[in-house]
């Protein structure tokens, strides 16, 4: 039998949709269904639905790149992803599967004295939060990672890079379905191709959804989609300092292992990775101009497969299977947006941007918190959504970066 | 191709009736930059143009290269992917080996084509010419 | 004989690439790939054979190795526009392109028996293949025709990864090529031109060979009664059907593209495979189809995920039928095939990569004079720009006790004038315009809609209705696009002119700036913030009298043509007083010992100007102007942080150092240097206000900890704190 | 042909590819929203975000680096009212 095939999970749906629940969660992604696992096994609430309006994690969840760090740029979300990488590290032990978990390091690549100095800031603010970075130079670099060209092809030279050791990558789907399971194991109903078209209203209260398999009452409403999240909120009135930007990534056929961490460079805007299937998986940047399209662009593929090639020689030739295209739901500081919306009973978990995959675990985690105790916990606290309101916000350059 | 040399312009920016009406030197090439702006190959009177607010300055910041129609249309053919206008004179501006170029194709008997590069990207449009 | 693939060449030495399966040879299976000149995962039975090719089976057992073959030329592209594009040189696309040819239409058109791959069709639309020397991007006016026919489906069974097996189609191309077949068995439609047994039956399974294992010996199929037959043979053709080959079409939806020929065959459905291979790139079995099926893993997109099937180098053309048979005989409707994505056929990095350029970064018309002195260049601020000259310390020490040049062309310039020029300025900056006066300037904060500060410059005026802007090296482009926004958006009647690429600039700054300039030939050189024109060493200027390095400056802004002339001259006139240019790491510390932030480095996303401390740039009192209705907003609430001015003894932190209070994080540093002058550190840093306590206001701490070592917050800058030498 | 997503039509330079313009928002604020103070803050930071048709500006930064609006479909990225 096939090894992937072998150490599957069992998932259990649900033989009907009920007319009520405690807490109804819009979008089977990995931060709808890790709410729900959390809200069951951490507080013991099991009322609860999942609605996905296609197949568990068929859209971001299943179109990111995989990769999980917490090498941030402010306090909070350092302390945040760093939490998030740390249970991902504890992921398999916890759910009882194999999500492909693989510690790789992380190597974010300067090429100009401007990017020593972002290098630099970036490893003093991690390491002070406790998320391990530190500056190496140009030797140590190529100790990590030899096929790096340190040349840039002469025109994009390495000064020097921050090294995240702890940087990380997992298989999504089996994030997804290792979540999913454990939620539906303990009673959690997921229920694929069933659309939300509206929301059950008492006053300003959201008392539950509308749905494509009818209406569905709950004592609270999670909205976890990813990109199509401010169309949701315009059902409710609700208004969000979001964009949805199209975000494009490319595999190679697979490859025997070799290349071992995780690299990326802001002046060339490119990322590369192997994941454990042996792959070579390689992004870059989001589209500038708000998008919802699922269309694949010649001009992404061919600048970033050139662009990759100047980083690392080798890729040139490697043979190009697929690229594909995600919609991501792009806060107006670039950092997620969590928990009340001023809309009773309604709360969002959104703005995750290209950076959702990482923050999973704790996203969920502090959503069922939040959801189980009425209260906001501290972790999250600072990325509510009234900080645009209060002149808070969470700008983030470590975050406005590709991954 | 030869290197491009730096141009003696005048560059305009007026109404776009100023542009339209306006008497340039003879012969000098004028390339319409934007309904707003031409950008002459020639120095050019303050009062060429009949707004009274128009701004009128000397440019030097491009630079410029004939080149003969054929050895031009094959680099374009490689660098350039948008449509080449067909009739002559003609002017076109856009991305052309990833750089912000203007081309002037002179009048019908004179097979050539001038190459309009912002000095600041003349190092790299030569280094992608070869 | 027509062009001999790598394939059928050594198959007819009786060469085997790879263990078995059935081969299709239209470049659909799996099962002739290999490590062709260094690229791994090359379908050979789609490569041309030629001497010299260097052709390599994949490791057995294990995947191809990630190595390089070091330089490579690049691959060339081609830009073509067309009418009419037509993908497939088989008879339908034939006769298709022959018709638009007919109708007068500019038509080209792929065959991929001639190296021609489209690999996708891509909004446009455009069409990308990749040809035998060079990559297309083919921009069609009119139409794309599709005329990919249809591949064979591939048999499942235990014993298909044999040698031996072969497609219908497939066997008629080789028994032309002169490979010996020897006993031909046909399950389902029969090779055309191939003497073969036909046979009849449910496929059961392939038995090898005796004298070679690895090469199949017979096939057997079950009768309508249930009982199975062998019968033996060196070769299967299998005909069992065909899928169109149709990803093209279905990534293409919603553009003028349209099938012909095959490629609009309803797909054949195969039985309900029962036993063996499903996908032979990922090694799924039909067990395994049983097995994520009963685990809730129901429909395709899930059965490829969790399986992975149909994620390999065929890209499902082998395991998709098969799997959709296997989900309708488990009671699902048929599905529809995956979504399609480009690329439809593979293609190195190098390859596609084909016409792409790196952004260029632009250089002033000093470049090459930097160069010449030495300089070590960097990109900052968009612009290749001098980092040093070798020695920091003697350009600052030229800049604080003689004369220095430094290249500032790089500044944002702008000209505005015209009937509305006042007022599109009093709405773009928030400092008074109407009241400057000509040959005055004004240094302004240019602020966002939020009330954050997204550049800062000068405002000077040149008459009634004409003015200069000029903006940071790394705003000037924004600023364009900002200026230009407001005036159309308001309706405003004014000329703009982005001068930044056209002019030239050279700070010529230090206490002896005054003497230089006379000796160059300036009799009259402008006041603390004026400014003038005059023709300095030969060359027509603007004067600008303003300070950023803390010592008198002016700003020459000249033609880009004249800009070495001018450089040149002040070095040689300046010669005697020690003249020598400074790059942007002597520049940084300057001015950081005058406290002076740069916008992009001190600022931050949200940096108002309260948090910048810049208040005093910002004027409440005019009724209007971009930012002022955020900045009342915002000024309700109580401040958090601010950007402050530190001063420490010892060493330079690095920037981005933490700032502690005790152990409590309270901001990082976003400038640092050491003075020379001062003898200790200097630091520009965000810090964060703490609880006064009993209901005192909050208040920024006084003393910090840096890197370990005591800093304390400066209210007013050490260095001249009178700005007396600016003004001398 | 009708529909070239993402090629855009600059009225003074012809059809070019996207990478040549920069994207500028128009911001829309609901009617609904008539307190000054609440409009600013909308205008500063929150975005309609529409799936469908958005009236918007492009700036053709490689040709006449000048501002033009049109109308596009976020959900395909066709612009149906500009010819190119």
């Amino acid at each position: 039998m096939n090894e992937a095939v072998e150490r599957l999970v069992d998932l259990r749906w649900p033989s009907q949709v009920k007319s009520a629940y405690d807490v109804v969660i819009i979008g089977g992604g990995g931060h709808g269904l890790a709410t729900a696992y959390y809200l069951a096994t951490r507080h013991g609430i099991t009322n609860v639905a999942v609605i996905e309006k296609g197949y568990i994690g068929s859209g971001n969840s299943g179109r990111n790149t995989t990769i999980i760090r917490a090498n941030y740029g402010i306090p909070e979300a350092v302390r945040f992803y760093q939490h998030s990488l740390e249970m991902y590290g504890r992921l398999e032990q916890e759910t009882g599967r194999d999500v492909m978990h693989a510690t790789k390091g992380l190597l974010w690549i300067a090429h100009s004295e401007a990017g020593v100095r972002q290098e630099r800031a970036r490893a003093e603010i991690n390491t002070a939060f406790g998320s391990k970075t530190e500056y190496v130079d140009p030797k140590t670099i190529q100790d990590i990672c030899p096929q790096l060209d340190m040349t840039g092809q002469g025109v994009w030279p390495i000064y020097g890079a921050s090294y995240h050791p702890s940087g990380a990558s997992a298989r999504h789907d089996r994030v997804v379905w290792a979540y999913a399971e454990g939620a539906m194991r303990l009673g959690v109903h997921v229920h694929q191709r069933t659309a939300v078209t509206g929301f059950l209203r008492d006053g300003d209260r959201v008392v539950g959804v509308e749905t494509t398999a009818g209406s569905i009452a709950a004592g609270v409403v999670v909205s976890a989609v990813g990109g199509h999240v401010t169309t949701l909120a315009s059902m409710v009135g609700l208004r969000l300092p979001i964009r949805t930007h199209q975000l494009q990534a490319f595999v190679t056929n697979r490859y025997a292992q070799a290349f071992g961490p995780i690299v990326a460079s802001s002046g060339l805007g490119v990322y590369a990775s192997q994941p454990a299937k042996g792959e070579m998986l390689i992004g870059a940047e989001i589209d500038r101009a708000p998008a919802y399209a699922y269309d694949a662009g010649h001009s992404f593929l061919r600048s970033c497969a050139f662009r990759s090639i100047a980083l690392l020689p080798f890729l040139r030739d490697l043979r190009v299977l697929r690229q594909w295209t995600g919609v991501c739901d792009m806060s107006a500081d670039y950092s997620p947006i969590m928990g009340f919306t001023g809309v009773p009973n309604l709360l969002v978990t959104t703005g995750w941007g290209t950076w959702g995959f990482k923050a999973i675990p704790a996203g969920g985690e502090q959503m069922a918190e939040l959801i189980a105790t009425g209260r906001t916990p501290a972790l999250i606290a600072p990325f509510a959504l009234d900080r645009f309101a209060n002149d808070r916000t969470m700008a983030d350059r470590g975050s406005a970066g590709t991954h | 191709m030869h290197a491009p040399e730096r141009l003696h312009c005048t560059r305009i920016v007026a109404t776009p009736t100023a542009l339209d009406t306006a008497a340039w030197p003879g012969g000098a090439v004028v390339l319409r930059v934007a309904a707003d702006e031409a950008l002459v190959a020639a120095p050019v009177e303050l009062d060429v143009v009949s707004d009274p607010h128009a701004i009128v300055e000397p440019e030097t910041a491009f630079c410029g290269v004939w080149v003969e129609v054929e050895e031009a249309l094959a680099f374009l053919e490689r660098e350039c992917d948008w449509e080449l206008p067909t009739e002559r004179p003609a002017f076109a501006q856009g991305a052309v080996a990833g750089l912000p170029v203007k081309l002037w194709f002179a009048a019908d008997g004179d097979d050539r084509v001038l190459f309009v590069v912002p000095a600041p990207f003349v190092v790299d449009f030569v280094e992608r010419w070869s | 004989m027509v062009t001999d693939s790598v394939l059928t060449h050594l198959l007819r030495r009786g060469e085997y690439l790879t263990d078995g399966g059935a081969l299709c040879l239209g470049g659909d299976c799996p099962h002739c790939l290999a490590t062709v000149d260094g690229v791994a995962y090359v379908r050979t039975c789609q490569t041309p054979f030629r001497q010299r090719l260097s052709v390599q089976a994949h490791p057995a057992g294990d995947l191809p190795r990630l190595e390089s073959r070091g330089e490579r030329a690049p691959v060339p592209a081609r830009t073509i526009h067309c009418d009419v594009v037509v993908i497939g040189q088989g008879p339908a696309g034939r006769r298709a392109a022959e018709e638009a040819r007919t109708d007068g239409k500019h038509v080209v058109t792929l065959d991929s028996g001639d190296g021609q791959d489209a690999i996708g069709i891509y909004p446009g639309p455009l069409v990308v293949a990749r040809t035998n020397d060079s990559m297309w991007q083919l921009y069609p006016r009119d139409e794309i025709i599709v005329a990919t026919g249809a591949a064979e489906i591939q048999p499942v069974a235990p014993g298909n990864d044999l040698r031996g097996l072969v497609t219908a189609r497939a066997t008629t191309v080789l028994a032309a090529a002169g490979v010996t077949l020897g006993r031909v068995v046909a399950v389902g439609t029969p090779p055309e031109g191939v003497v073969a047994t036909s046979v009849s039956g449910e496929l059961v399974r392939f038995e090898p060979a005796a004298a070679d294992p690895r090469r199949v010996g017979a096939v057997v199929l079950r009768d309508s009664l249930g009982t199975e037959h062998s019968h033996p043979c060196d070769t299967v053709s299998l005909g069992l059907g065909l899928t169109p080959r149709d990803a093209l079409l279905r990534m293409a939806r919603g553009m003028n593209v349209r099938g012909v020929g095959d490629v609009l065959l309803p797909p054949d459905v195969p039985p309900c495979p029962l036993d063996g291979t499903v996908c032979p790139c990922s090694g799924v079995t039909v067990e395994d189809l049983r097995s994520v099926h009963a685990r809730g893993f129901c429909e395709l997109d899930l059965v490829k995920r969790a399986t992975l099937a149909g994620t390999g180098p065929c890209q499902g053309a082998a395991c998709v039928p098969h799997i959709r048979a296997f989900l309708a005989a488990q009671g699902a409707d048929l599905p529809t095939p995956f979504t399609a994505r480009p690329v439809t056929r593979q293609l190195t990095l190098g390859e596609v990569a084909a016409g792409a350029h790196h952004v260029a970064t632009p250089r002033t018309a000093l470049d090459a004079e930097h160069r010449a002195l030495g300089a070590h260049m960097e990109r900052l601020g968009g612009w290749w720009r001098p980092w040093h000259y070798g020695d920091v310390e003697a350009e600052y020490t030229a800049v604080r006790t003689g004369v220095s040049i430094c290249d500032v062309s790089t500044l944002g310039k702008m000209q505005v004038s015209g009937p509305d020029a006042v007022a599109l300025l009093e709405h773009l900056y928030p400092v008074p315009i109407s009241s400057l006066a000509t040959g005055r300037s004004r240094y302004v904060l240019m602020l966002d809609e939020r009330g954050y500060v997204a550049d800062d410059g000068l405002v000077c005026r040149d008459g009634d209705t004409r003015f200069t802007l000029t903006f940071t090296s790394g705003g000037s482009t924004f600023a364009e696009l900002w200026v230009r926004d407001w005036a159309e958006s308001l309706k405003l009647d004014v000329r703009v002119m982005n001068q930044t690429m056209s002019l030239g600039a050279i700070n010529v700054t230090g206490p002896r700036a005054k003497e230089l300039l006379v000796r160059a030939g300036v009799t009259d050189p402008p006041g603390f913030l004026r400014h003038g024109t005059a023709t300095v060493a030969g060359v027509p200027c603007r004067l600008f009298r303003l300070s950023f390095t803390g010592e008198v400056s002016f700003e020459l802004h000249h033609a880009a043509a004249d800009s070495v002339t001018l450089w040149q001259g002040l070095m040689r006139l300046g010669a005697d007083l020690g003249v020598r240019p400074h790059g942007l790491e002597a520049l940084m510390k300057l001015r950081l010992e005058m406290g002076h932030i740069i916008v992009g480095q001190d600022t931050d996303f949200d940096s108002t100007p309260r948090r910048l401390n810049h208040e005093w740039a910002v004027r409440l009192e005019k009724p209007s102007f971009v930012g002022r209705a955020a900045i009342l907003r915002t000024n309700k609430l109580p401040l958090d942080r601010q950007l402050c001015m530190f001063e420490m003894d010892g060493n330079a932190p690095a920037e981005g150092a933490t700032i502690w209070l005790g152990a409590e994080y309270v901001g990082d540093v976003t400038s640092s240097t050491w003075s020379p002058t001062l003898g200790r550190s200097v630091m520009l840093g965000w810090v964060r206000l703490q609880p006064g306590g009993n209901d005192e206001p909050d208040e920024l701490p006084t003393k910090v900890s840096i890197d370990g070592q005591h800093a304390r917050r400066v209210t007013r800058r050490s260095f001249d704190p009178e700005g007396i030498r600016a003004r001398a | 042909m009708t529909i070239r997503r993402l090629r855009i039509s600059c009225p003074h330079c012809g059809v070019r590819a996207v990478e040549e313009f920069v994207h500028g928002e128009i911001p829309t604020i609901p009617e609904g929203i008539v307190e000054p103070e609440a409009r600013d803050l909308d205008r500063a930071f929150m975005h309609t975000n529409a799936e469908g048709v958005v009236v918007e500006r492009w700036f053709h930064a490689f040709g006449c680096r000048r501002w033009l609006t049109l109308a596009r479909d976020t959900r395909t990225n066709d612009i149906p009212d500009n010819r190119g």
